[in-house]
């Protein structure tokens, strides 16, 4: 668990290996995980999500879109987020990288990486983690469509999917 | 007492500007008093009308109406946020 | 969805972009989501999941371990549960890689990546195809410990993992 | 009517072989029929006793003990699955 802070010395929280990044760039998944894995043999799962840049929207299709953020509140809201994944699963790493500015079609957005000994909790916190991501992190979308610029609206399936984690 | 006020997104570009300084009269002591004190300001300021979907955040941290507010404060608008 | 093909012209199951693998050699997971996500800009969402190689196991250091399994038949298991996965939820790509041989603490064993519109259909089925693959899937581990050679006996919990998806 | 039998992992170490052709006696018609007929070969195919844990596909389908036999068929006998 400490051992991949020489792999990956990012930010990190409470001295645990959770790293949270925020960057125009884009990100390569598969080197995360193998970084992860390579640091800790007691890793047996880890599961991941990406999020990519589609082509439609709300019936309308999206040529491109600008990412704006809350620089310095972004990072402390998914550092919280991750904290408390970690609180209440028993996982080995939590990353989280966060893209800004302009995307196109195809483009990945987001990437949460949770290493634990077994798959439950790795899916749970992954899941946890992009969840209250799209209902705490300061993050808003601007679409590039035919119709115009338009910033996409908040979806209440959203506020759904965290809100569930409350009563389990 | 002197707060400063950020503005993001859709907000920003309503109120046509993304920061400033502001001095709070007495009695303007937490984020929903703040709110109805700038939404007084006129038609410009409507996003913060009573009813309208709006997010504070204090010191970087998602702070609801009843946060109380303090010198020095940073204190960020905006709407629900539609990332990841 | 059709247009993955040409990227990965693999066993395809009822026409569809069903990807099933059976390997000795590793597999990168990130070339494989990028990969898919080329395929269909509808796509917004990508979870996968990759187990690996722990070094130690029910209380003994693991050096190394075999695994067997039933060729004709695993393929066979592994596309039948994801034509489960696919009925279930409304996905575009599923691709399940798994090898098998002898593999070290750290190694990758299986990964499982689901491409969806939007994240709960893609962290569901994906965490379905797990479950499933480690009870109906002919695999079989043998691990090298300091008391000498071991087959794995099959875990209680793997077995409540995938009857919990008969009851939702 | 002959059948194909494969062995996998613990089960192809206990009884010493991988594969066999075996000509179904006279009732011998399904997995569970074929399985105790199996056990009785002696302590050798202990793993095959009543109460042992132990898995069987036809075909390469997973088959319940009540699945019906016929000419040809590829039966598979292993313990519980482990992979991933």
């Amino acid at each position: 668990m400490t051992k991949s802070l020489f792999f990956r010395p990012l930010l990190a929280v409470d001295g645990g290996a959770v790293t949270v990044r925020v960057q125009q760039d884009n990100f390569d998944v598969g080197r995360e995980i193998a970084a992860i894995t390579r640091g800790n043999l007691a890793i047996g799962a880890v599961a991941s999500f990406v999020g990519t840049v589609r082509a439609s929207n709300d019936g309308s299709g999206v040529s491109a879109m600008t990412l704006e953020h809350y620089p310095g509140m972004t990072e402390r809201a998914l550092e919280a987020i991750v904290a408390q994944a970690r609180d209440r699963w028993d996982v080995f790493d939590a990353l989280v990288v966060h893209r800004y500015g302009r995307l196109e079609p195809g483009d990945q957005i987001v990437m949460v990486v949770v290493a634990s000994a077994h798959r439950g909790e790795a899916f749970a916190a992954c899941e946890f983690i992009m969840d209250f991501l799209k209902t705490e992190a300061p993050f808003w979308k601007k679409e590039e469509t035919p119709q115009g610029l338009r910033w996409v609206d908040a979806r209440e399936t959203d506020n759904c999917a965290a809100e569930r984690w409350k009563t389990t | 007492m002197v707060i400063r006020i950020l503005y993001f997104a859709s907000l920003r570009e309503s109120v046509g500007q993304e920061a400033e300084e502001l001095v709070l009269p007495e009695g303007i002591d937490t984020v929903g008093k703040l709110r109805s004190h700038i939404a007084a300001r006129g038609a410009q300021w409507d996003a913060f009308a009573v009813g309208k979907t709006l997010r504070a955040a204090v010191n970087q941290r998602m702070a609801p109406a009843d946060t109380a507010l303090g010198e020095g404060d940073e204190v960020a608008f905006f709407p629900p946020v539609t990332g990841g």
